[in-house]
């Protein structure tokens, strides 16, 4: 199989998700002329034309609430947020009116968009930049999150996502958009990847490493570790979905492993760790041999310093530490 | 560029321009009926309103304004589209919604437009192109340039109508709104809905501007008009002309229709005689109500009869008195329901939405 | 000890706290001439003028952000969203600039705000008007949050919120504005309430019924029902304060109780009972004689119906069938 | 109000204006050796930004605009502040930060001016009245505002300098403080740093507009100009014109400068020789440049001498050398550091602070 960029990976899925439906259009701030600020969107433009690749003035809310006006009328908008980071200016535009109006509606609309860019810390951009939304946006329903970790991941769901009828937000993360991967050859037909389907990236039997987006990885190093070092079997789940989310993995991983250990980028207070700790608790109960762990972002805004970012955020030595404190 | 320096426009008669030319007999009684419709639709729900179990939540009266609804509607065609902010029940029965689905809908019932689920600032329809219904301010000013690119984006020629008032002018969604309308060329009709005040707050002590409010347009270099909302004429005769630069050229306006709100901002306004003297309020009443003014000019123009008149307002009261009972007979919705409606994939039971948890009630 | 409504409560405390320290000014649309929507800032601007109780623009972003510059310099804005549920167009300015300036400039400034006003459901005005942001705003490093359930601790909340010097957040309540409680007569002295200090609302020994807001309300009723009608001694810890928050309460009561039943108008998503839940299962994992409960909002954006409503959000119906599972 | 279609004010010699009349030689060479130091200080950033394990994340240069934020900070008094976006090392080191504290912060080390925490958008000096560096695009806008609100709560009389790119004048939040500043009269200056593009989109494909920006003030009835901001004295005399109209009336003002950069939006963009052509770099660094200009025109005045002039120069360059000496030697925060200056209260040891969890690392 061939290896392709994560970012390529997404570029592919925007090109072939462009050419099956006139009705998807890329929209955002230097997504089409300047072919992205990641580059993710490199040749749409010149490709597929003004029509399809629409540069955006720097107005969220404004252009966010266009996109999903637009999608009532059967334009099926994938808008980029430059950052994730950004969502803080188009917030009620994001969760009240592609959250909220096929309820209010009483299901008469449907708000099929998706909102992309990436979510995450790691790179010095400091506090306002580096934000991780995936709890806070899962956390209002009628919106739907997901979060890939891999080049092959990130093109399956963004392709599912684009057929989706309901609002799904996709992270995506600037730290893995250079990463190379395994993603099957469009030749060999047409590759999307479900919402709601976690993957087990590493079988294990002493504990279950839990995350997603760039902590998957984090977990996968930490899992190497652990074997060698400590003679430990970790099992690294990646949930992939936020929302919806695989609840059946996860039960079955921690039922099989007896403990688990939450790898979470968000902030401690909240996070996506909290909500996963207490599906766990609630139903894996008396298969828990010690209390479920979590290593999130130290809880503070995002400090600038490069020489002390990489220590705010989950890394495998945070997280070997945190495995021993139980296994 | 119309301005508002420019000659007293009121004092023109608009009965002459081509649009209204154009109206027949049938129309025009049939939009006094409208006007009279959601009158009485509106006084059967402040009536019924106060009785203990019935509604709940806000109730925000659009009675005095009736004009502007019925004015815009009567100019849509095939491709022109509607989206208002919560004081919305005028647009959704001048569109051609009934009185029956709204009025449930007050009630929080099963049979109501949005199944009780939106309440008095959610009504929808988007079968008649009306969109709601937004009952955040200036929220819904987004979502018209979206109804606008969606037309464009379609090759289709026709308007989307957005409707806010002159409080929400001071969203900075809306002004994000209007310089993607003007930089794209989005065929979107901004109404400012100008009832004077933002609940308590008058014009004057929300907003910072020279002449007027859809002075704002010319900072984006956008067309703009003021209107006078009390004449039904001037209403159609300037929402045509901004309806057909969206269709013919793909170029947005913002109206400002001058207009008056008779109640308080919603029922629980117990202060709207505080802010506004009693005088200002029956001035109103008397010398520029809408419906009355449509009704002389009908009547002087031998149109309609001072009888045939009071029948049609006798049969819009009874309507209304119907469609509370019809509300008041029809089911509520039921505890399962309230998991209805948030997804589409769920809701449809397909392939996708087997996959994966969806809710999480414990 | 006299009994006053929550509302009045409040407005005591504005009316103190203006005499208290001329740096303070209240803020937000119609909390002036009109009284606030909720009458809760009734008679302020009347008494203390035009420089003290400001009405506002419908501009969210643009005034609290102006809340936020003039705390640098010194003012102390008590700014209102009529509804909480109004963070949405002011989101960026809540969390980002409240929240991180004084991170991002290595201390050198501070923002002594208080946002505040009602956040709640259960007055039917529907899923944009009803959001509970509690959990929400505690996410942020930088912000304090909290949700006072009775007239007494309103007071002394928010007396300390505005002395506080960092963004306090106060969730207020349209449902609990019109209730009678006792409050310290002013004329025996400042009257204050720390936050971070949970209170025993009552007491009990077979499980812990944890809340804030007006759940804690519900969770007195349930209580009632429990003891007359199961025989079941339930301990109703009222949380007051989420952050910062007192989770050695928590842990003391659950420790006594061995069992906890979390009731929180939050959805289930990552809402703050979900921060709680891990909280336990992690200082107190060994003495949990069953799962942790919760009983939240039903996981859809709220409903319009007055007939319906009333279902969605946490009742003593509801907590007393979710205790039932597991005492 | 001045207006754009006023005859054209850069013909004239704004070296006469009484404010440009009152600046003694010593000053004029101060403000060229600050447009020195700013760029040297950048160039040296620039140089050392490549070397890995130096800097992390952004670096957004202000090369080719110095003219402005030293223009503006020449005219600050006792009451004046300064707030900008996250292009703003020049406006740091025109208020008087010193280099070595600046570049320490570009290094993430503990002695930088935020303590490593903000990096090269958000530098902070409020001892000298400079709040910032804001790295989300018009997040600034209703916190200048603030600055100004404060001002007058004070009744100090001051301005609030609050500067922003052409490109975020089309964010909701600069459009909510405008009416704000020009309703409640709030003495602030908002400062538009036209450098013609915002990140590779040109003003003409971002924003909707008759003549210019600033126009967008006249639909709040604010006063607004334009200005050459490769002239010095020009910026000077208008800028002095908006701050009098603040500290003596409370009355805000929109300038907007039009200036240039010569480098890509940040360090990372890549594409800036794409959207637009080398000659038009080339162009305004031969014909435009504003130290040059400046140092021509002291040259001219005789203020300056060929000689004088490098040497102010060489020194800045020096300068610029150390203080990266300064940060390579410099600690890094610690671990520990993370949590510190989140709360005042836990950072003062309060009794408060000692009160409940406030932080949540397992
Ligand atoms: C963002 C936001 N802020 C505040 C409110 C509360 N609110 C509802 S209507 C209203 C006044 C709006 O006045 P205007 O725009 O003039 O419309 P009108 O009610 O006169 O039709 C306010 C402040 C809201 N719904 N949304
Ligand atoms: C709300 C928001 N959207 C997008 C960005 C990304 N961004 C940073 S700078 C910038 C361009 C701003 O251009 P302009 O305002 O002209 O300022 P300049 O960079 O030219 O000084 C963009 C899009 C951001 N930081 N914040
Ligand atoms: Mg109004
Ligand atoms: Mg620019």
């Amino acid at each position: 199989m061939r290896e392709i960029e994560y970012r390529d990976a997404l570029n592919e899925a925007f090109d072939e998700e462009l050419a099956r439906d006139q009705n998807v259009v890329l929209m955002g701030e230097e997504v089409a002329q300047y072919n992205g600020a990641y580059k993710v969107t490199k040749g749409l433009w010149e490709k597929w034309g003004d029509k399809r690749v629409v540069d955006t003035p720097i107005s969220e809310a404004g252009f966010i609430g266009m996109g999903i006006g637009a999608s009532m009328l059967g334009v099926r908008p994938v808008m980029e947020l430059m950052f994730w980071s950004f969502h803080s200016v188009a917030f009620d535009q994001l969760v009240n009116n592609a959250a909220c109006c096929r309820y209010m509606s009483g299901g008469l609309i449907n708000v099929p968009i998706v909102m992309r860019g990436p979510a995450n810390g790691g790179t010095n951009v400091g506090a306002t930049h580096s934000h991780t939304p995936e709890g806070l946006f899962a956390a209002f329903p009628g919106l739907k999150v997901c979060s890939p970790a891999t080049p092959a991941d990130a093109k399956g769901l963004m392709k599912t996502a684009i057929r989706d009828n309901d609002p799904v937000y996709v992270m995506e993360n600037t730290t893995l958009y250079g990463n190379l991967g395994h993603v099957p050859d469009p030749a060999d037909g047409d590759f999307t990847i479900p919402l709601g389907k976690a993957d087990i990236k590493r079988e294990g039997s002493d504990i279950s490493l839990i995350a997603h987006g760039a902590s998957v990885l984090r977990c996968l190093e930490a899992a190497e570790i652990l074997q060698n070092e400590h003679n430990i079997s970790a099992e690294v789940l990646d949930l992939r979905s936020i929302r919806p989310l695989d609840q059946d993995a996860i039960i079955e991983s921690v039922k099989k492993t007896n403990k688990a250990c939450l790898v979470d980028e968000s902030k401690p207070f909240c996070g996506v760790s909290a909500q996963i700790t207490t599906l766990i608790q609630e139903y894996a109960f008396d298969y828990l041999d010690a209390p479920i762990k979590r290593v999130c972002t130290i809880d503070a805004p995002a400090i600038y310093s490069p020489h002390v970012e990489p220590e705010q955020l989950p890394n495998a030595a945070r997280i070997v530490k945190q495995v021993l404190t139980i296994a | 560029m119309e301005n508002a320096s420019s000659p007293n426009l009121s004092s023109l008669d608009f009965a002459s321009s081509p649009i209204n030319q154009a109206l027949s007999s049938e129309k025009k009684i049939e939009h006094y009926r409208q006007m009279c419709q959601i009158r009485r639709f509106e006084q059967a729900a402040l009536k019924n309103y106060s009785k203990k179990g019935t509604m709940g939540g806000f109730l925000h009266l659009y009675i005095g304004q009736e004009s502007l609804a019925v004015g815009a509607s009567s100019l849509m065609g095939e491709h022109d589209h509607m989206i208002t902010a919560y004081r919305c029940h005028a647009h959704a029965l001048a569109v051609g919604m009934g009185m029956n689905e709204c009025m449930a809908e007050l009630y929080g019932k099963a049979t109501g437009c949005s199944k009780g689920k939106g309440g008095s600032m959610h009504f929808f329809a988007p079968d008649k192109n009306f969109w709601g219904g937004h009952g955040i301010v200036a929220g819904q000013t987004p979502l018209g340039l979206g109804l606008g690119y969606g037309l464009k984006y379609n090759n289709l020629h026709g308007s989307a109508l957005c409707f806010l008032g002159d409080g929400a002018v001071n969203q900075g969604a809306f002004h994000e709104s209007l310089n993607i309308a003007a930089l794209f060329g989005i065929p979107v009709v901004y109404v400012i809905e100008n009832n004077g005040y933002s609940m308590g707050t008058s014009q004057k002590r929300s907003s910072a501007y020279k002449d007027c409010l859809a002075q704002r347009a010319d900072a984006y270099d956008m067309d703009w008009d003021v209107v006078n909302g009390e004449d039904f004429y001037e209403v159609r005769a300037k929402m045509n002309i901004a309806m057909e630069r969206a269709r013919k050229e793909y170029k947005p306006t913002v109206l400002e229709i001058n207009t008056y709100r008779y109640y308080g901002h919603s029922v629980a306004d117990a202060n709207h005689k505080k802010y506004r003297s009693p005088e200002e309020i029956e001035k109103y009443k008397r010398d520029h109500d809408p419906i009355n003014l449509w009704k002389q000019r009908l009547l002087s123009e031998g149109v309609l009869t001072e009888e045939s008149a009071k029948e049609i307002d006798s049969a819009a009261k009874k309507e209304a008195a119907a469609s509370v009972t019809f509300a008041e007979d029809s089911p509520a919705p039921t505890i399962d329901d309230i998991t209805k409606d948030v997804y589409w994939e769920t809701d449809n039971d397909t392939e996708a939405s087997k996959i994966g948890r969806h809710f999480f009630n414990d």
